[in-house]
């Protein structure tokens, strides 16, 4: 279990989140959903030590950690691949660089990038793919980590609707067959409904968790649900109040 | 064989001459020397290098000495090469000058700081040249003189500037310093450290009998001399050190036998104009048996 | 005083020191490689001979950085812009830094006389290679995309210049700036070899000629403590101007 | 009206589209949708000129051009803020480069920040600012253009579904009141059918319109209007046929 | 043969043209400046003479940029690792960069001999300082963002070198070694200086005190030959090795 308690980041006089508790239950998939600019990303940066805390205690399995960057593997918002390394070389650099077995990582990277519809593309370089291409080849190198605990910044935004939910399936198999535990940024709340077992609204800044659903139906779930249909108009009027006032 | 490094005050050139007859020759390795011959990238640091004990001999200049010994060097004089100063003071004929007073009011150039502009100095107070501009013009000597950016310069060898200038087609004279009030003194010279003045001591004494036997053959066959120093050193050129070597000729060392008396003349004047801070008693400075 | 400073220090100190017992225990004469505390005694001791001189090399300096940036920041400037005059510039470049200056003295002289000009200009010379490049490296260096994004918003030449590769550029230019101000202390000594009447140059020639080495080691550290102020002083710039790093 | 005709792009092997041909209605608004990796941002590069085009005719308003990149504003995928400029000089580069008049651009980037929710970041770097406040500010820089058309790759992916509606509405009123003729690409199915007059959905590589919708739906559209959910499910099968096979 | 190349040949035809002009209708004695004629002439005619000098001298200048790159190298990545260690040599690396060879050279000749070690060790100080510094700021310029992705990866030091930080700075590593293989012909001359029995600059010191000039350019010629040839190289490999871009 991840557990966070009394989080706060401050830049120079803007404070991003004040005494912010979060907790992830071991195994369960955590979707945090909000707007635009309010401190998601950079809560998942001061959880993994990208940029340092100003208070709080962040605790994963009982031990309490400075941050978790040897414990999680992250997806951030930008895909970060390096221009001279082809696809593959990218998504396998996790294992190079000891964050992963080596055995049998390159036919697991193989897999995915069938999975993930970039068969052919393995030898291409990240400056003659698509976005889409990218995000995805980021994401395969993200799942490459061989660590519990996988924080994932807006995964599949740059995706068209079927390769999305492709992956959205993909994601689900990743908690339930290989037992991570999953704590997911996005601002799709269809995607927030289908994936979550616990979905956290947080508002503005200074970021707080605003309203916190616990989804406990069967996945795969089928957006027109009623139930899950009446938690996204519920989510989306929250959302609605939190916005922008011009 | 006594193994010995002679470092050169400057390149290789026909100034050089006799020490490279004796080496062709096997005049050194019949006293049981095997001499090696290296060239510096600085006119002080042969000087320097033997005062430390690094190399068993250099090729200097008796001004340099005198000052080394002024500054403390722990140097000895034990031979010598030249025996009068080649350095002049160096003008383009048909330009109006015939004596140093003609250069009132003119601009001279001077070779090396710290030297010769202290002679220039001593030789213009000395010659009633009471007003004139020194220029350091470092060694672009021909080139200063034909542009004409200065009128004389104090520093050119009047065996060797001369010769080139005449070559380019310039017409060169000079003032020689020692007609012109300066103290007679000799040019180039061998110097070494304490050190080795006394473990090389009879290791040197051979090595200038067989230069002074170098500089005897040099005046006896001319022409087969400056065959054997042109094998020697490839890179001369022929035509100009032919010329040098006729006019060199005359001031290679007559005897190895070093004036106290000429030498302590010269350290006088050196402390007198400001050459040296502080004065230098020769005695201390020459390695001889006797004089 | 934080912790790095304090390791920096230390660092120098020891250098220092093994400089100092390298002369005492080795006894290496004077003449040869005088000890720190002499060298550093007699700059200080010598100031009143050393600063008039330390001034004109400095002068010789700035003037030479100026002209230096005057020539490579168009110079560099058009290779860019044209990939023809920079196949056609690169080999003279190149030549001019294979030119020693004993081999250009002469003209020198003869063209500019004895004055500060000729020195100015083997500093400009010296200086002025690694600017022009690393400032060409730098424009080169600005990804396409931004430069399409430019195209598209038709901004000119010019424009691209001041507001795209110029600042992207800057990071290369202060880089080569550094390695410019550092070999321009040597520049300026060399151009003072041709014949200068003032400098640390000149007066490094001819204390060495006086066999006065603790002289020329203490004109050295004057010379390296100006390079070090400039090299501060571009950092300090740098700092200043590349802000978004 | 932007006429398109015959137009060949090929990568080296790789044919990202042939004899492609689309045109896009003076004042419409047409947007277009696919699978990642299909080739949209490519056909985008090759009408504004950022990369040569192998064949084909591009005309604008009945003339001929080699591109249109003196002709449109180009939204491109990326965001690409000069990492030295705050957000409001970022946003003002078209007028300083001269692509826009300079009367009142001022004024009209600040309204547009104010409606974007950037007021109060106008002198943040790019750096200090998230992912989606990154891309609002693209946004703001491609109407600050003066241009007729508007070219647009996946303007609001990285936004959450508020502040995404309500540039949705932003978009509108940009095609309403301003006259603009507006192109874009997007993944989200909704916002095709919300915003567009004309919807293309396109095949994977070699990329060619493989359906086209003709919506005449009075704007501002309502998602839960029954025609418009019927085109949607058929949208989505049609991608789904196209989606990448395992 | 491309426009480009046209271009390229054109200019400096006419860069020769100007200075066979400039000699001939001035009358610049050839003991000043000769004209290009008389030293491409020479630079032939003179072969002979010339080429195992060249040899030498080539030969001095790739062991000295193997030595310089031998120390540059990690010495930069060190100076990364650690700031107060970059705080610590920056002064060092500048004040050596204002230190003349005649100052030196005697402690080169005790250190070191006469033989090829001393004019390697200046040519490499000469070379060392850019390739360093512009290494170090490749190094530096990597976005902070991806140092930490591969923090999160658990990467350790040396494989963010390899990985990351080399391929991040090698744009900037070729622009410092363009710069130093261009110096380090002026580097093996100077080092020559330090009692050389061979070498190009050997010759020209020699061929300068004897006035004759053409032999010196010749000499030049040859040195910039050899100077290009090495930049060539260099771009051949950085197109090579730098692909992406
Ligand atoms: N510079 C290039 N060199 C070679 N191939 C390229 C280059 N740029 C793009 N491609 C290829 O062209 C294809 C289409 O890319 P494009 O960026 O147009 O896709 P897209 O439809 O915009 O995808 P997405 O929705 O993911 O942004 C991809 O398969 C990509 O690999
Ligand atoms: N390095 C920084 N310095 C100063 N302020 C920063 C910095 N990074 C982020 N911020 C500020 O923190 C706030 C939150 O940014 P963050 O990237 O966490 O938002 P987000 O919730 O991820 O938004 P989005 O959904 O658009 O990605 C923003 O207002 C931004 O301006
Ligand atoms: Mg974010
Ligand atoms: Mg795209």
């Amino acid at each position: 279990m991840l557990d966070v308690t009394g989080l706060t980041k401050k830049f120079d006089d803007l404070t991003v989140f004040e005494r912010f508790d979060i907790t992830v239950p071991r195994r369960g998939f955590t979707v945090i959903i909000g707007p635009s600019g309010c401190g998601k990303s950079t809560l998942f940066d001061v959880l993994t030590g990208v940029v340092p805390r100003d208070d709080g205690v962040i605790s994963w399995q009982g031990k309490s950690f400075d941050h978790l960057g040897g414990q999680a593997a992250y997806m951030q918002q930008k895909d970060l691949l390096l221009p001279w390394l082809p696809l593959m070389d990218n998504a396998l650099l996790p294992v190079k660089m000891g964050a992963a077995g080596m055995a049998n990582s390159r036919g697991k990277a193989v897999a995915l990038f069938k999975r993930l519809g970039l068969r052919g593309f393995e030898s291409y370089l990240p400056g003659k793919v698509s976005g889409g291409m990218r995000q995805r080849c980021a994401l395969v190198r993200t799942l490459m980590f061989e660590r519990e605990l996988v924080l994932l910044d807006e995964p599949l935004s740059a995706l068209d609707a079927i390769t999305r939910s492709r992956l959205q399936s993909l994601l689900l198999m990743l908690q339930s067959e290989f037992g991570k535990s999953i704590l997911m940024i996005t601002h799709d709340i269809e995607e927030a409904i289908l994936l979550g077992d616990q979905l956290l609204v947080v508002s503005p800044l200074p970021m707080g968790v605003q309203e916190q659903y616990a989804l406990n139906q069967p996945k795969p779930r089928e957006i027109d649900d009623p139930t899950l249909l009446k938690i996204k108009a519920h989510v989306l009027s929250r959302l609605k109040e939190n916005a922008i006032h011009e | 064989a006594e193994r010995l490094t002679l470092m050169l005050d400057w390149f290789p050139n026909v100034d050089h001459l006799p020490i490279y007859l004796a080496q062709q020759r096997g005049d050194f390795a019949a006293r049981g020397l095997e001499i090696r011959i290296v060239s510096p990238s600085d006119t002080a640091d042969a000087l320097k290098l033997a005062a430390s004990g690094h190399v068993d001999m250099a090729v200097s200049y008796e001004p340099q000495a005198i000052i080394a010994a002024s500054e403390g060097l722990t140097v000895r004089v034990f031979g010598r090469l030249i025996e009068h100063p080649l350095t002049t003071l160096l003008f383009l004929r048909n330009r109006g000058i015939e004596a140093p007073r003609d250069l009132i009011g003119k601009r001279i150039g001077y070779t090396v700081p710290g030297l010769m502009d202290v002679l220039l100095e001593a030789f213009a107070k000395i010659n009633g040249i009471d007003d004139y501009t020194a220029i350091n013009v470092g060694f672009t000597i021909a080139q200063s003189l034909t542009a004409g950016r200065v009128d004389a310069i104090m520093g050119p060898f009047k065996t060797y500037e001369t010769v080139v200038l005449d070559h380019l087609g310039y017409n060169a004279g000079y003032f020689e310093l020692e007609k012109w009030g300066i103290p007679d003194y000799d040019e180039l010279v061998f110097v070494c450290g304490t050190a080795a003045a006394t473990r090389h001591r009879a290791a040197l004494q051979s090595f200038v009998e067989a230069v002074q036997v170098g500089i005897d053959l040099a005046r006896q066959d001319p022409a087969n001399s400056l065959e054997a120093y042109l094998k020697a050193v490839p890179e001369a050129d022929r035509r100009t050190e032919t010329e040098a070597f006729r006019l060199t000729l005359p001031y290679y060392a007559s005897h190895q036998r070093l004036s106290t008396v000429r030498w302590q003349q010269f350290a006088d004047f050196a402390l007198r104009h400001d050459l040296i801070e502080r004065p230098v008693n020769v005695d201390h400075l020459l390695l001889q048996e006797t004089e | 005083m934080n912790k790095s400073t304090l390791l920096a220090m230390l660092l120098i100190a020891s250098v220092v020191a093994i400089w100092e017992a390298l002369c005492r225990v080795w006894a290496i004469p004077v003449f040869i490689l005088p000890p720190p505390t002499r060298v550093f005694a007699t700059a200080i001791v010598r100031a009143d001979l050393l600063l008039p001189h330390a001034g004109v090399t400095a002068l010789e300096i700035v003037s030479g950085i100026m002209v230096s940036l005057g020539v490579a920041v168009p110079l560099s400037m058009w290779m860019f812009a044209s990939p023809s005059v920079e196949k056609a510039m690169a080999p003279l470049l190149v030549t001019s830094q294979a030119v020693p200056v004993f081999a250009v003295a002469p003209l020198l002289v003869v063209w500019l006389g004895y004055g500060m000009a000729s020195k100015v200009l083997m500093a400009a010379v010296i200086i002025f290679f690694p600017i022009t490049i690393t400032l060409l490296e730098g424009f080169k260096s600005c990804d396409a995309e931004y430069r399409v994004l430019f195209d598209l918003m038709g901004a000119t030449f010019w424009k691209k210049m001041r507001f795209l590769y110029w600042p992207w550029a800057l990071p290369h230019f202060f880089a080569g700036l550094k390695v410019g101000v550092s070999v321009a202390t040597i520049g300026a000594v060399i151009g003072e070899w041709v014949g200068a009447q003032m400098g640390l140059g000149y007066l490094m020639i001819q204390a060495n000629a006086r066999l006065k080495v603790d002289l020329v080691f203490a004109a050295i550290l004057w010379l390296a403590f100006m390079g070090l102020t400039m090299w501060g002083l571009v950092g300090l710039v740098e700092r200043r101007t590349v802000q978004w790093k």
